[in-house]
């Protein structure tokens, strides 16, 4: 994780871990109300409470889960009809176009366009996957919670880490994203 | 419950976990080997003098076409019933006590559904040319006929396929994270890409969290519309004892039945034998059981209504065909199947009997039988007892059939072994929401 | 109708596949038949690939003498279907006759001449050349003859210019044996006919045109005689007029094909067929309706066989005996036939005078609808009178045990296989100096033989025939080669000739081809039809297009019974071998339209054509009522061993509902130790097992006249069977009504059998 | 707009169920039970015919048999008074066909002459068309089958050898109508006349029991015979449309 922090200084943050999420994100909150840009939280399980803190967030997956089965209902129901009357084989008595198993064919083909475009949804609006270096302390994989702000000047550092200490967490350090 | 898990801290999971995916004992290899070994040998070759030879070479006759094979397709296509459908409800529903299995569930389904397909293709006469059943353009301009039972199939399968490929692949991103911060070499790099740079930040959780919700409800509806086109392959047939209403459903309750047994069995053998006893507890085997006590009831209920239609119709085909499966060819295995999918699940009334191990494995393997039985029951009763008496012909399944039947069994094992090396086979994350998270006061334990 | 005339012909050279390139190649076949006849790598011009030439000529699979439209593509012939010129099938054909293709292509016909190298019946041959075997055959026939030694020929039975080839090459050889041998050969029929109506030939059974169909035992549909006529016939009375629907009753004791396609199938007891006969006789003179001349003799002959005495018996209650002669009376005509089991017993040749009184009692002699009789053949010989019966076989076997037999010649028949093993035939064959095939199978009795000449196939040679039964008016059909032979073989006919060559009988056979003497003997046709044809050489065309000729003679004789035949009229009790308690079971061995007298054994098309009662296909089972195997303890499938006193078996017990209680059947045609690798080692042969009785005034073999025993042998070997459930439970698959006659309309009249002109 | 009519217009083209009826042909044969005798002459003809492999015996005991056409046979009744009744099976050449509609791959489908065909180089075994059929008339090659030579010199040049893992199944002698039409067109007619094509099996019927042609024909033989009181279908009930017509046997205690 050494590698992650090479690369030429483009801006700074600061990172404060935490033993437990609840001290975390009351740090996270008190950085927010000190006027600093939104900070981020990582951690190894979902922290309940985020949208309290530090405001909403929204989520576009809903409306790609939506048009992804749309596209489908409308795709499927004509791969059914459009290939039967491309090429006509008339069998056992019925239409060409039969509706009731054409809508069979619609209602799969909608789940999996559905599932599909929710898969794209999430790595669009999640950004995954990860092309350029991020702030990651591996620690957050296991049991410790951590908070980082970015910070344009020197004195905005320092302030962050001062909060941070007071919040309680067990250790602050610098950080300096870095292009890969 | 709680107490047990609450000894374990975030940290011993990751180790846990990590442990059963980059230690291995020489048992594994040895169950690894012994699995290949019957899947090429039961199964491959098998499968290849079949296909040199022919169908031939099963036991199948005039009129019944249809064998262990599809027995064995609907078997498969029935277990991948348990995982993903009952891990989405769970999920929606909150269980907590969801999250010890899922996964490992989650992977039955998938590797059921891969068996599933490939007893397709053992299944039909020219497997060189299914690919005719996908729809794709091509130079002769024929397409699939979708109005086939088959073609429903077809897409239903490959949908769940992926939407439960996708699904299990989704829930284990954080893992996949948690676990390559602590291996190296080959493992590392491959944990690099599945896990996407996951990081673990709050917008990523929520993201997770949003996308997740979505599949799930996607996929119950999928997963029960795939059981209920698998029975209409024979629902839509006009054969007397397939063309029946009540077949969606019962293949369906059907397919969760056996599915949730086959969890069990395969919660029994993680638990045992990947040491994961403080995650996979008697709550588990319990919560499996009540869920499997009212299955089987639901089973038997409908299968008590499949033979009152046989004898309220009335009708010379339908009569006889009950009479045949009471009394003829097969009833040795109809009462088999009644034994041990109907009665001896009624032992799950009792909790001792729920939350006692070795007992739930053997009832779970039983019920597996049974259902397996109950499909090969569904193929040979009706095709070999259908409108022209004349034409009334027993199949018995050919040793080919039934090494094929075995071969696939090991195919499956194989494929499981293979998989909980590759994937945590429990879910690190949603573990550990299962244990209190540390408090601000909490006792400080060191590192 | 006159002669079938040429307008027909070339309807049906104009027909189909054939065009006029099929006339131009009949008329080139005539000259050259082997060099247009190949399969060509380089076809000729008038020979266009993909387009079907057919040739008409006639079945040599049984002696009912079908024609036949062979469909050949690239010279090799690919279906045979019936000549719908000829009258007597009219277009159709049976199972049998469709797989002679099969006889043509068959994987184990003899390719060439062959010496035996080992002992007889090692079937150890070595091949040779027709020159070399021709010659060695010939010398030995020479020096038999000038050293007066007996020469024997035994042929199937052959008509036409072939039996005349013959007779005259035995004539040659200075030898009376000339003997034609068929299992199936009627020979009580012939001895009835000649007792009761005065002439040694089979009268025309006009099944078509009868209302009431009595018959005897006869499988008319499947085997006996003319089975594809008796079929036209059957479905033209039952379906194809406007008159009532022809009833058909059948009386035997085991159900036969067309004892299930009858309305009233009537048990009776075996031999007793008779009597029955009898007493429906004695009851329709009792109704009164018969006013010969002659009336009170036959009242006075017939008198003790009231109904009740006959219901006694037979075993057939006495209401329907009343029943049948009312019914048999009343029917405008009725028909009374009788065959099969009827005409192997003992008392046969009675029996068959009982049945033939019947037709004669209601007046239907020469009658549409009737018996009526037939005029000679117009070419060849008499065919029939050389037919050996067992009587004669035995004395065939008894000279050859005491060395009198120099050379016997074996013409495509296998008395080896169809005669019992009491006979003791094979054995004495062995004692033969010299035995000489022409089989092109190799056939039981061919593999005693020292020298196989081996005979074309029938769709390789030419020949004639002359239908037996025929029609009641004379119809002669030409056989011609359809394809190129396969093999290093020859034409029967061509053997002969050879041979006489050789002999130096050339002045009483001066052809040199089979080809040439048919020509020969056709001018006398040409001669005496009225010639519309122009010239010889365009009716001989238009014959082998149209493949058959007809004339328009019937005869208009009335029949009367001498005295004496009225007199002493009875029905002897049959006769059977082995005791009623050691051997409780009567044998009822019967031929099937598949497997014929065995020859179908090697047509792996008839070994798996279903037999139709049973669907079992390959092998050989035991037919039994469900009450007897009830009694033994016996469950289908289970191996018996049917033993009687002269030898045993061993076969699967089948349970079938319509056969008697004391009786069981068991299917001829399989068993064979040889010919081929379809018929080898398959099942067993009943016909080994017979007793050698005969029926006593024609001598022949009475094959159902031998008494068995059962013993389970507690093993099972179920047989082949195609079919499952034999009862329709309930779900209407077979509907029957009874809304099936539409009275009024025309009656039809003999003449006026319909020539169809096939249109493919 | 105009883009609109064309598409309802196609649309309600296609959604029109029972198209059959606008077919050129409607073949048909019909059987008149009371004639069958059961003979098996069809049998062999059909297997002449259409290269119908021979099984053998051991085959034939597992219950692969493979003919087109069989004869089906059913008691009635005891001894004495059993009857035994035949019913030549075939393919029934439904309109409403269940077996169409299962084929996943189109491989069996209705043609223009109202056929119900199987396209074997199409087929790709799942053999469901086999379990649709009520009838039981859909045979599958279980292996390659092989003529001992020169048995293979008989093959009908107008019909394929199938090979394994194909279904296969009466065709009406598909060939054979193919002929007829190009007579018919060589000889400038639009249609085939009555009684110019018929199928193996009819042809070579001893006892005339069984007749073939176009029903659409109000004046074909098999158009009188399917108004004769007489004429049913076999499995009614099951509302497949067979184009095959069973006269029904008349019984014997009829009069």
């Amino acid at each position: 994780m050494h590698r992650r922090n090479r690369g030429t200084a483009m801006t700074r943050n600061v990172l404060g871990l935490f033993r437990d999420p609840d001290s975390a994100l009351a740090a996270a909150g008190r950085l927010k109300g000190a006027g600093f840009e939104r900070p981020e939280l990582m951690s190894p399980i979902p922290i309940h409470g985020v949208e309290e803190v530090l405001g909403p967030k929204k989520s576009v997956i809903k409306r790609f889960t939506l048009v992804g089965g749309l596209l489908g209902a409308i795709s499927g129901f004509t791969l059914a009809a459009w290939t039967a009357v491309l090429y006509v084989h008339p069998t056992g008595g019925r239409p060409i176009i039969t509706l009731p198993p054409f809508l069979i064919i619609t209602y799969e083909m909608t789940i999996l366009f559905g599932i599909l475009a929710t898969v794209l949804g999430f790595l669009i609006s999640a950004r995954f996957p990860a092309i350029r270096e991020r702030i990651y302390v591996p620690e957050t994989a296991v049991d410790r919670f951590a908070v980082v702000v970015a910070c344009s000047s020197d004195d905005l550092l320092q302030r962050a880490e001062s909060i941070l200490h007071e919040a309680g967490a067990e250790e602050v350090r610098r950080i300096t994203e870095g292009d890969s | 419950m709680q107490t047990e898990v609450r000894q374990a801290r975030f940290a011993d999971v990751n180790d846990d976990v990590v442990r059963s995916l980059v230690v291995t004992g020489r048992n594994y290899y040895i169950a690894l080997g012994i699995a290949g070994f019957v899947t090429l040998t039961c199964f491959f070759f098998p499968w290849f003098y079949q296909l040199y030879y022919g169908i031939g070479a099963a036991g199948m006759n005039s009129p019944t076409v249809w064998g262990t094979y599809l027995a064995s397709f609907i078997f498969w296509i029935g277990l991948s019933h348990s995982g993903t459908l009952l891990s989405c409800v769970l999920h929606l529903t909150n269980s907590e006590w969801r999250k010890a299995m899922y996964r490992s569930a989650e992977a039955m389904t998938f590797f059921s559904l891969f068996v599933a397909i490939t007893m397709v293709m053992v299944h039909i006469g020219r497997p060189w040319f299914i690919h005719w059943a996908a729809p794709y353009p091509n130079q002769m301009g024929l397409w699939p006929n979708f109005r086939s039972p088959l073609m429903f199939d077809v897409m239903a399968i490959m949908t769940y396929l992926t939407g439960s490929g996708i699904f299990i692949y989704m829930g284990a991103i954080p893992d996949f994270a948690a676990v390559r911060d602590r291996t190296t070499g080959w493992r590392h790099h491959l944990y690099v890409l599945l896990s996407l740079g996951w990081r673990g930040t709050d917008k990523e959780w929520h993201r997770l969290g949003w996308a997740y919700t979505f599949l799930a409800v996607l996929i119950i509806p999928l997963a029960v519309s795939v059981h209920s086109i698998v029975s209409w392959d024979f629902a839509l047939s006009i054969v007397p004892g397939l063309h029946q209403t009540i077949f969606a459903p019962y293949f369906v309750v059907g397919a969760i039945y056996s599915g949730t047994a086959g969890i069990v069995t395969v919660m029994f053998v993680l638990r045992k034998y990947m040491n994961f006893e403080h995650y996979i507890t008697k709550l588990h085997f319990d919560n499996l059981g009540k869920l499997l006590l009212l299955l089987s009831l639901l089973w038997t209920y409908i299968n008590m209504l499949e033979l009152f239609t046989g004898w309220f119709s009335g009708t010379s085909t339908e009569y006889e065909q009950l009479k045949y499966k009471l009394t003829g060819f097969y009833a040795p295995l109809y009462w088999e199947m009644i034994l041990f999918c109907a009665v001896a699940p009624l032992l799950l009334i009792s909790r001792k009997f729920r939350t006692s191990f070795v007992p739930m494995l053997i009832l779970s393997i039983a019920i597996n039988i049974g259902m397996y039985t109950e499909r090969f029951l569904i193929v040979a009763t009706t095709l070999s007892r259908q409108y022209l008496p004349g034409s009334w012909r027993v199949y018995v399944p050919s040793l080919v059939e039934i090494s094929i039947l075995v071969g696939s069994l090991a195919l499956f094992v194989t494929l499981f072994l293979l998989f909980v090396k590759i994937f945590p086979s429990i879910s690190i994350y949603e573990i550990k929401e299962t244990m209190d998270a540390p408090k601000k006061q909490g006792d400080r334990h060191d590192t | 109708m006159s002669n079938v005339d040429r307008r027909q012909f070339l309807k049906l050279v104009g027909a189909g596949g054939v065009g006029a390139g099929a006339g131009f190649m009949l008329a080139e076949s005539i000259k050259h038949p082997v060099e247009y006849l190949i399969p060509y790598p380089i076809p000729p011009e008038e020979f266009s690939p993909g387009i079907a030439t057919w040739y008409n000529s006639v079945c040599g699979m049984c002696p009912a003498g079908c024609g036949i439209s062979v469909r050949t593509r690239e010279g090799r012939a690919k279906k045979i279907e019936g000549n719908p010129l000829h009258p007597v099938n009219q277009g159709r054909l049976c199972a049998l006759g469709q797989a002679g293709l099969q006889s043509l292509y068959n994987p184990d016909r003899l390719t060439g001449p062959m010496l035996q190298s080992g002992e007889r019946g090692s079937e150890e041959f070595i091949q040779t050349t027709w020159e070399e075997s021709l010659a060695t055959v010939a010398h030995r026939l020479a020096a038999a003859r000038d050293g007066g030694k007996n020469i024997y020929l035994l042929s199937e039975g052959v008509r036409g210019h072939l039996a005349m080839l013959l007779e005259r090459f035995m004539g040659g050889l200075g030898s009376e044996h000339l003997m034609h041998y068929d299992f199936a050969h009627p020979h009580a029929l012939y001895a009835a006919n000649q007792r009761l109506f005065g002439e040694h030939a089979l009268p025309y059974y006009d099944i078509r045109n009868t209302r009431y169909l009595l018959s005897f035992g006869a499988d008319y549909l499947s085997n006996w005689l003319s089975p594809v006529h008796h079929s036209l016939g059957f479905g033209h009375s039952r379906q194809g007029t406007d008159l009532d629907r022809g009833r058909f009753v059948q009386i035997e004791a085991k159900m036969s094909l067309s004892g299930a396609a009858a309305d009233e199938w009537i048990p009776a007891r075996p031999g007793s067929e008779g009597i029955l006969a009898l007493g429906l006789a004695h009851q329709i003179l009792a109704g009164g309706s018969y006013t010969g001349s002659d009336f009170d003799d036959w009242n006075a002959a017939l008198e003790n066989y009231s109904a009740d005495s006959v219901a006694e018996r037979t075993g057939v209650a006495a209401k329907t005996i009343v029943r049948l002669a009312s019914e048999f009376t009343k029917a405008e005509p009725g028909l009374a036939i009788g065959g099969g089991a009827v005409d192997n017993h003992s008392n046969a040749v009675d029996t068959l005078v009982a049945v033939n009184l019947l037709n004669y009692l209601v007046g239907n002699i020469g009658k549409p609808g009737g018996v009526v009789f037939n005029s000679d053949p117009v070419v060849g010989g008499p065919a029939n009178n050389r037919q050996a019966n067992f009587i004669a076989m035995q004395q065939l076997a008894e000279q050859a045990r005491q060395g009198a037999i120099d050379v016997l010649i074996v013409n495509n028949t296998n008395p080896v296989f169809t005669l019992p093993h009491a006979s003791g035939f094979r054995e004495a064959l062995a004692s033969i100096p010299m035995i000489v095939s022409l089989s092109s199978f190799m056939d039981e009795t061919t593999t005693m033989a020292d020298v196989i000449l081996p005979s074309h196939s029938y769709l390789e040679s030419w020949g004639d025939d002359m239908p037996q039964p025929g029609l009641g008016f004379p119809v002669a059909a030409i056989s011609q080669p359809v394809v190129s032979p396969l093999y290093n073989t020859r034409a029967t006919g061509d053997i002969i000739l050879d041979l006489a060559g050789k002999l130096g009988m050339k002045d009483s056979m001066p052809w040199d081809s089979m080809e040439a003497c048919l020509k020969d003997g056709w001018r006398q046709i040409y001669e005496r039809s009225s010639p519309d044809a122009s010239d010889f050489d365009t009716f001989w065309r238009d014959v082998l297009v149209s493949g058959v000729w007809g004339e328009d003679i019937h005869r208009q004789d009335t029949v009367v019974v001498d005295k004496s035949v009225i007199d002493n009229i009875d029905v002897a009790e049959p006769e059977f071998s082995g005791d009623s308690e050691q051997y409780p079971f009567f044998l009822h061995p019967y031929m099937s339209t598949a497997m014929y007298d065995g020859r179908g054994a090697n047509l792996p098309w008839m070994q798996e054509l279903p037999d139709p009662m049973t669907s079992i296909v390959y092998g050989s089972w035991v037919e039994m009522n469900p009450a007897t195997a009830k009694r033994l303890g016996l469950l289908d499938g289970d191996l018996v061993s049917i033993a009687s006193e002269h030898g045993s078996l061993e076969a699967p017990v089948v349970i079938f509902p319509a056969i008697m209680p004391e009786v069981i059947a068991m299917p001829i045609g399989q068993g064979h130790n040889a010919f081929g690798r379809y018929a080898r080692d398959r099942g067993v042969n009943p016909l080994q097992i017979l007793a050698p009785i005969t029926a006593t005034s024609s001598g022949s073999l009475a094959t159902h006249a031998t008494r068995v025993s059962l013993t389970a042998t507690g093993r099972r070997a179920p047989p082949v069977q195609t079919g499952g459930e034999t009862r329709q439970l309930g779900r209407n698959i077979v509907q029957f009504t009874d809304a099936g006659s539409t009275p009024g309309g025309h009656s039809a009249n003999l003449n006026s059998i319909p020539i169809v002109v096939k249109t493919t | 707009m105009n883009f609109i009519d064309r598409f309802m217009a196609s649309w309600r083209k296609y959604r029109k169920p029972g198209y059959y009826e606008e077919f050129d042909y409607a073949w048909t044969m019909t059987i008149d039970l009371d004639r069958c005798t059961g003979c098996g002459a069809c049998v062999t003809a059909c297997q002449a015919e259409n290269n119908i492999p021979i099984v053998g015996e051991k085959e034939l005991g597992r219950g692969r048999e493979m003919q087109w056409i069989r004869i089906e046979r059913y008691w009635e009744g005891e001894y004495p008074n059993a009857k035994l009744s035949f019913i030549p099976m075939l393919c029934q050449h439904c309109d409403a066909a269940p077996c169409e509609t299962v084929c996943p791959v189109s491989a069996t489908y209705h043609n223009q002459d109202g056929l119900n065909t199987q396209i074997y180089n199409r087929c790709i075994g799942t053999r469901s068309c086999a379990v649709y059929c009520p009838y039981e008339v859909r045979y599958f090659n279980y292996y390659d089958h092989h003529w001992d030579a020169p048995l293979e010199q008989q093959l009908n040049p107008d019909v394929t050898v199938r090979e394994k893992g194909v279904m296969e199944k009466c065709t009406f002698c598909v060939q054979r109508i193919r002929q007829a039409k190009d007579h018919a067109k060589d000889d400038g007619r639009r249609r085939v006349k009555d009684g110019e094509v018929q199928p193996a099996c009819v042809q070579t019927c001893p006892s005339e029991a069984m007749t073939f042609g176009d029903r659409k024909d109000a004046n074909s033989v098999v158009a009188k015979k399917m108004n004769d009181p007489r004429a049913y279908h076999v499995l009614e009930e099951t509302n497949t449309l067979p184009s095959v017509v069973y006269l029904k046997k008349v019984s014997a205690n009829a009069d």
